[in-house]
């Protein structure tokens, strides 16, 4: 027996899967975020975000974690941004879209979907051994700093080929230099591109922990340099709860975890927004 | 340049306080006693920041002879080359082997525990148990935990590769408490009221059979050392080997290395 | 002259965020791939992985990274194309404007995140009603499946909605529905910004360590069935890397450089298929 | 008029190839001091090109050039290339507008060269504005994003941007392109005005306007220059009949 399903009849049957599947998908998303702010916002408390963190994480707080985190990320970034930029105005604004910036420009696609664990695995071998910079902030951010080079290098140079050739025309025709034109023209205006890059790498080196937890180690103690070694919240929450050495600290960790980096990303797109709005 | 600047002024104003703390590295069976050790001892040095990380038996000897950390930890004895390092005696551990807190077996001979983990046994009930899966859990590759079981435990059998693999003590127990057909073997002072230590050919591995090595499936907890200790390294292995020191290790369960003599 | 300096600094920058790659890919190598000699290649993709006992076979974890990777898929290229289609072609501008950012701004939650929910909800679940020891293939599949969602429906829209106006216009005015122009005229057109969507999800599924270490139980056996425990690729690294020493430390970065051609593999396909780059 | 005018460019034998397409072809001409000197001529015919050779734009083009280009005299390789721009003002046929405020477009050629002191550079800029009839328009919303002007007012706003640099020779290259009739004139008329203080070199479509403005009139054709005359000659009797065509709309 066969059945002759009109088009009217295909497309609300579609319609209605379409629109299941997509409630389905939405609903485990939230539904994945609101079950660890439901168990953890409980645990959420000024004790909780400035105490030092005892007995392994069943006791006191995460402050070390934060600060950790916090150093981790800041110095990545710092050691990332400039690389990262620099590389992608050389690139489209003196290699004349040669070979040379085909392969770059490839081998930076490429990397940027390699596994954090291979990070990691260099890191520790080559930071912490090798060069014998220990578990240590400084490991932690070199590593991740060369895991975001590449996101960083790809999104500036897209933005920064955006910019119109016009402008730089113009500032040419102005009488300005090279330098002039990159630094007042070129940048400002790719500037939002250039911010989601690094906003993206932010992100992507907050919640990382295959990369962190043998570079930067997983001492609780409060860091006080970049020698120090330090558990960024991501790897603190992945050792709580996979070890069950406390699971409400470990709901509390992740929604700090997760605030900030909800906060951190649409930071990104209102910054981006206001910038559009202004010059676009 | 700015960049630059920033950089330069976070190395320079922490590189000296690199002295300032003692960083201890190795086996994850004994970072969170040591942990406990070094949170006492800071508070009673408050100038000296310890800092204690995971990694492994292994990689903790080797970080201690590449200068990486002050004090390595390891859970097994040394071997080899490896015994060129100055080595401590801070505790004795016992191994036991875990089941679910409502898994009616108490009591397993070593060879019914071989069997299990060499995949020779599949079901409880072959044990006397309830009808169900036997879940076997393990350590990883190169852990020291998994070292002593295999040597202690297994004999010349191998380890099968349908067991699930942990990477630490405390995975391993996360997995046996929530698992009712687990089983597991975790360093004794780390078993709590969700799972069961079982006896071993009817030895119990309670402080007293540990003490009097009924209970033989024991290893050391030692930390190692590049050079003769001096200054705050020496400090902190005094602190260890102290009453105080001992007392905190004694009280998560450890042999006191005052007792073992006994 | 301040513009020469400054070419050359930017060549000098651009030549060591380069060299940092470059030194990477190869200390990977120089790291692995001796061993690979030294053991064979048989020996190498053998069934059977004991590093202490000297063995090197990585090929069950192959099989449990593909097993894993292709579940994943399974899960998160139904949803995730739904998904896609539902918020390009059949909900308002307003849904459209809310959910689209909301759901990029979930592809950022960390991958421990979702592992964790693995532990807390999807393991027992599985362990109670199907049976296994709940860490299993299905675990890792679902996991992974949601942790690829976003990138999948964000790229897929992407291409959807940059399929030209007139192309839908032209369907109608042929007396198409709306769901035979999806099917027949507009998945056709944006296919290589989906496949492009599908290859860098599967890279990141193929990827990802901790969250399958929570949730895969890590046994070395090949599974029988989605509900058997898997080891992948990734998690033997991160499992052992800490205690790992000479030859066995030497068989992770082989694994590393292993996983290392895979994806570049799939960028390159990625890359190929969307003609991303002029 | 009979002595000799003040010879402000001269251009010899120029020869401008982008890689292997040559795209000006021995083109000699002079340009004398306070004229408008008109370059019509159909598309491809090199109109731009000159310009862009003149204030070596065509360097960031990665072409080639030969021959030689003197301002009062000078080599121009021998300028500083900053200098040279500076002097050698060009105005593009879309108005470009820097992101930023009307202002900040006004002030970045300044602050380029000199260090300037805002007082200074408050009057210059209101100058400038002033003398490119924009001023009125303008004068309560400095701070404005440039995007938001008119076309027109935006053209403009790139005329007072390269006269804020106190330029010695405005290229014009087709500025009123996309513009109305009403801004056309406006911007004509600032033009005619400014004749009195410097140099123009005016490329345009429309032959009209080379007609309503400029004193001397050069027709290009495929890379060569056919004739360079008085306006009137050029539109009245014309020695090549090639540029008589063009003229009358017979091609181009």
């Amino acid at each position: 027996m066969t059945f002759r399903i009109g088009p009217r009849t295909s497309q609300i049957i579609a319609y209605i899967i379409l629109l299941l599947m997509t409630i389905i998908t939405i609903i485990v998303l939230f539904f994945i975020i609101g079950y660890v702010f439901k168990n953890g916002f409980a645990q959420l408390s000024l004790e909780f975000l400035t105490d030092r963190t005892r007995e392994m994480g069943k006791e006191g707080g995460i402050l070390p974690s934060i600060i950790g985190t916090l150093f981790v990320t800041v110095l990545a970034v710092i050691i990332a941004t400039p690389l990262g930029v620099g590389s992608a105005v050389y690139l489209v604004e003196y290699t004349r879209g040669g070979l040379l910036r085909r392969i770059i420009s490839f081998g930076a696609d490429c990397l940027a979907g390699v596994p954090s664990i291979i990070f990691g695995l260099f890191g520790f071998i080559f930071f912490v051994i090798q060069l014998k910079l220990g578990w240590s902030i400084l490991s932690g951010s070199l590593t991740l700093a060369v895991m975001i080079i590449p996101t960083i290098i790809r999104t500036s140079e897209e933005a920064i080929k955006a910019v119109p050739l016009s402008y730089r025309e113009i500032s040419y025709s102005l009488g300005g230099g090279k330098l002039d034109t990159i630094w007042k023209v070129v940048l400002p205006t790719s500037l939002p591109g250039i911010l989601t890059g690094v906003i993206l790498g932010i992100g992507r080196a907050i919640g990382e922990t295959a990369a962190v937890i043998f570079t930067a180690g997983s001492s609780l103690g409060m860091p006080t340099s970049v020698f120090s070694s330090t558990r960024t919240l991501a790897v603190h929450f992945y050792i709580l709860a996979r070890e069950g050495i406390s699971m409400e600290k470990a709901y509390g960790t992740a929604t700090v975890l997760i605030i900030i980096i909800l906060f951190v990303n649409f930071v990104a797109y209102r910054l981006m927004h206001r910038f559009m709005e202004r010059y676009y | 340049m700015r960049y630059l600047a920033i950089v330069c002024m976070l190395l320079l104003t922490t590189c000296s306080q690199r002295k300032g703390g003692i960083i201890i590295a190795g086996s994850t069976s004994v970072q969170p006693f040591i942990e406990r050790v070094a949170e006492r001892f800071t508070e009673e040095n408050p100038g000296i920041q310890v800092n204690v990380q995971g990694g492994g038996s292994t990689a903790g000897i080797q970080a201690t002879f590449n200068n990486i950390c002050h004090i390595g930890v390891s859970s097994r004895n040394l071997k080899g080359s490896e015994k060129a390092l100055h080595e401590f005696l801070i505790a004795v551990d016992g191994i036991a082997i875990i089941v679910h807190k409502d898994n009616p077996i108490d009591d397993l001979t070593i060879e019914q525990i071989q069997g299990i983990f060499a995949g020779t046994h599949k079901d409880w009930s072959e044990l006397g148990g309830e009808s169900g899966e036997i879940i076997p859990v393990t350590r990883e590759e190169g852990s020291g935990t998994r070292g002593a079981f295999e040597d202690m435990v297994m004999g010349d059998q191998i380890i099968s590769d349908a067991c699930l693999v942990q990477d630490s003590n405390g995975a391993v127990r996360e997995i046996i408490a929530t698992t009712p057909q687990g089983i597991g073997y975790i360093s004794v002072g780390l078993v709590d009221e969700r799972e069961k230590a079982l006896a071993i050919d009817g030895v119990k591995p309670t402080l007293a059979n540990l003490l009097s090595s009924q209970y033989g499936f024991t290893r050391p907890f030692l930390l190692l050392l590049l050079e003769e200790p001096s200054g705050k390294v020496k400090k902190f292995i005094e602190f260890a080997l102290s009453k105080k020191g001992q007392d905190i290790l004694k009280s998560d369960g450890l042999i006191s290395v005052t007792e073992i003599g006994k | 002259m301040k513009d020469k300096i400054a070419e050359k600094l930017l060549l000098f920058i651009a030549f060591s965020a380069i060299g940092s790659l470059l030194l990477i890919t190869f200390f990977i190598f120089q790291q692995g791939i001796p061993l690979i000699f030294k053991i064979g290649l048989s020996n190498f993709f053998s069934m059977h992985w004991s590093p202490t006992r000297g063995q090197f076979g990585i090929l069950s974890m192959i099989i449990g990274s593909l097993m894993v990777t292709v579940g994943a898929l399974i899960v998160g290229i139904p949803f995730g194309l739904a998904c896609a289609i539902y918020l390009a072609e059949f909900s308002s501008k307003m849904v459209q404007k809310t959910l689209k950012p909301i759901i990029e701004l979930l592809a950022g939650i960390p991958s421990v995140v979702y592992g964790f929910i693995g532990i807390v909800i999807l393991v027992p679940f599985i362990r109670t009603h199907f049976g296994g020891p709940g860490f299993s293939v299905l675990a890792s599949s679902i996991i992974l499946g949601i942790m690829i969602l976003p990138t999948i429906v964000s790229i897929s829209y992407d291409s959807l909605v940059a399929v030209p106006n007139t192309y839908r216009e032209g369907s109608y005015a042929l007396g198409a529905t709306k769901w035979q122009t999806v099917v027949k005229l507009l998945i056709p057109a944006a296919r290589s910004g989906i496949v492009a969507g599908i290859i860098l999800g599967m890279g990141r599924a193929i990827g990802e360590t901790m969250a399958v270490i929570m949730v895969a139980g890590n046994a070395l056996k090949i599974p029988h069935s989605i509900l058997d425990s898997v080891r992948t690729l990734t998690s033997t690294i991160a499992l052992e890397l800490g205690y790992a020493t000479g030859d066995h430390r030497a068989a992770l970065f082989a694994c590393g450089a292993f996983l290392f051609i895979i994806i570049t593999i799939l960028n390159i396909i990625a890359i190929r298929v969307t003609g991303h780059r002029e | 008029m009979n002595r000799q005018k003040m010879m402000k460019i001269s251009v010899e034998q120029l020869n401008l190839f982008y890689g292997q397409n040559q795209v000006l072809k021995n083109v000699s001409l002079e340009v004398y001091e306070k004229e408008i000197l008109g370059v019509i001529g159909p598309a491809n015919a090199g109109k731009s090109s000159l310009l862009r050779a003149l204030n070596r734009l065509y360097e960031i083009d990665y072409a080639r050039i030969s021959g030689k280009i003197r301002l009062d005299g000078e080599d121009i390789f021998d300028i500083p290339i900053n200098d040279l721009r500076r002097r050698v003002g060009l105005i593009f046929a879309t108005p470009v507008v820097l992101p930023g405020t009307i202002f900040k477009n006004m002030s970045y050629g300044l602050k380029l060269h000199r260090k300037i002191k805002k007082q200074e550079l408050n009057d210059i800029v209101a100058d400038a504005l002033k003398a490119a009839n924009l001023w009125e328009e303008v004068k309560d919303r400095l701070y404005e994003s440039a995007s938001t002007l008119s076309g027109g007012q935006q053209q403009r706003l790139c005329i007072a941007r390269t006269l804020a640099m106190n330029p010695e020779v405005i290229m014009m290259d087709e500025p009123c392109s996309g513009l109305d009739p009403i801004s056309t004139a406006k911007i004509e008329a600032t033009m005619l005005e400014l004749k009195k203080t410097y140099t123009f070199i005016l490329v345009t479509n429309n032959t009209k306007q080379a007609a309503r403005t400029a004193d001397r009139t050069a027709f290009f054709l495929a890379g060569e220059l056919i004739e360079i005359n008085k306006t009137e000659k050029i539109f009245t009797k014309p020695d090549d009949p090639r540029t008589d065509d063009y003229i009358r709309g017979r091609f181009g």
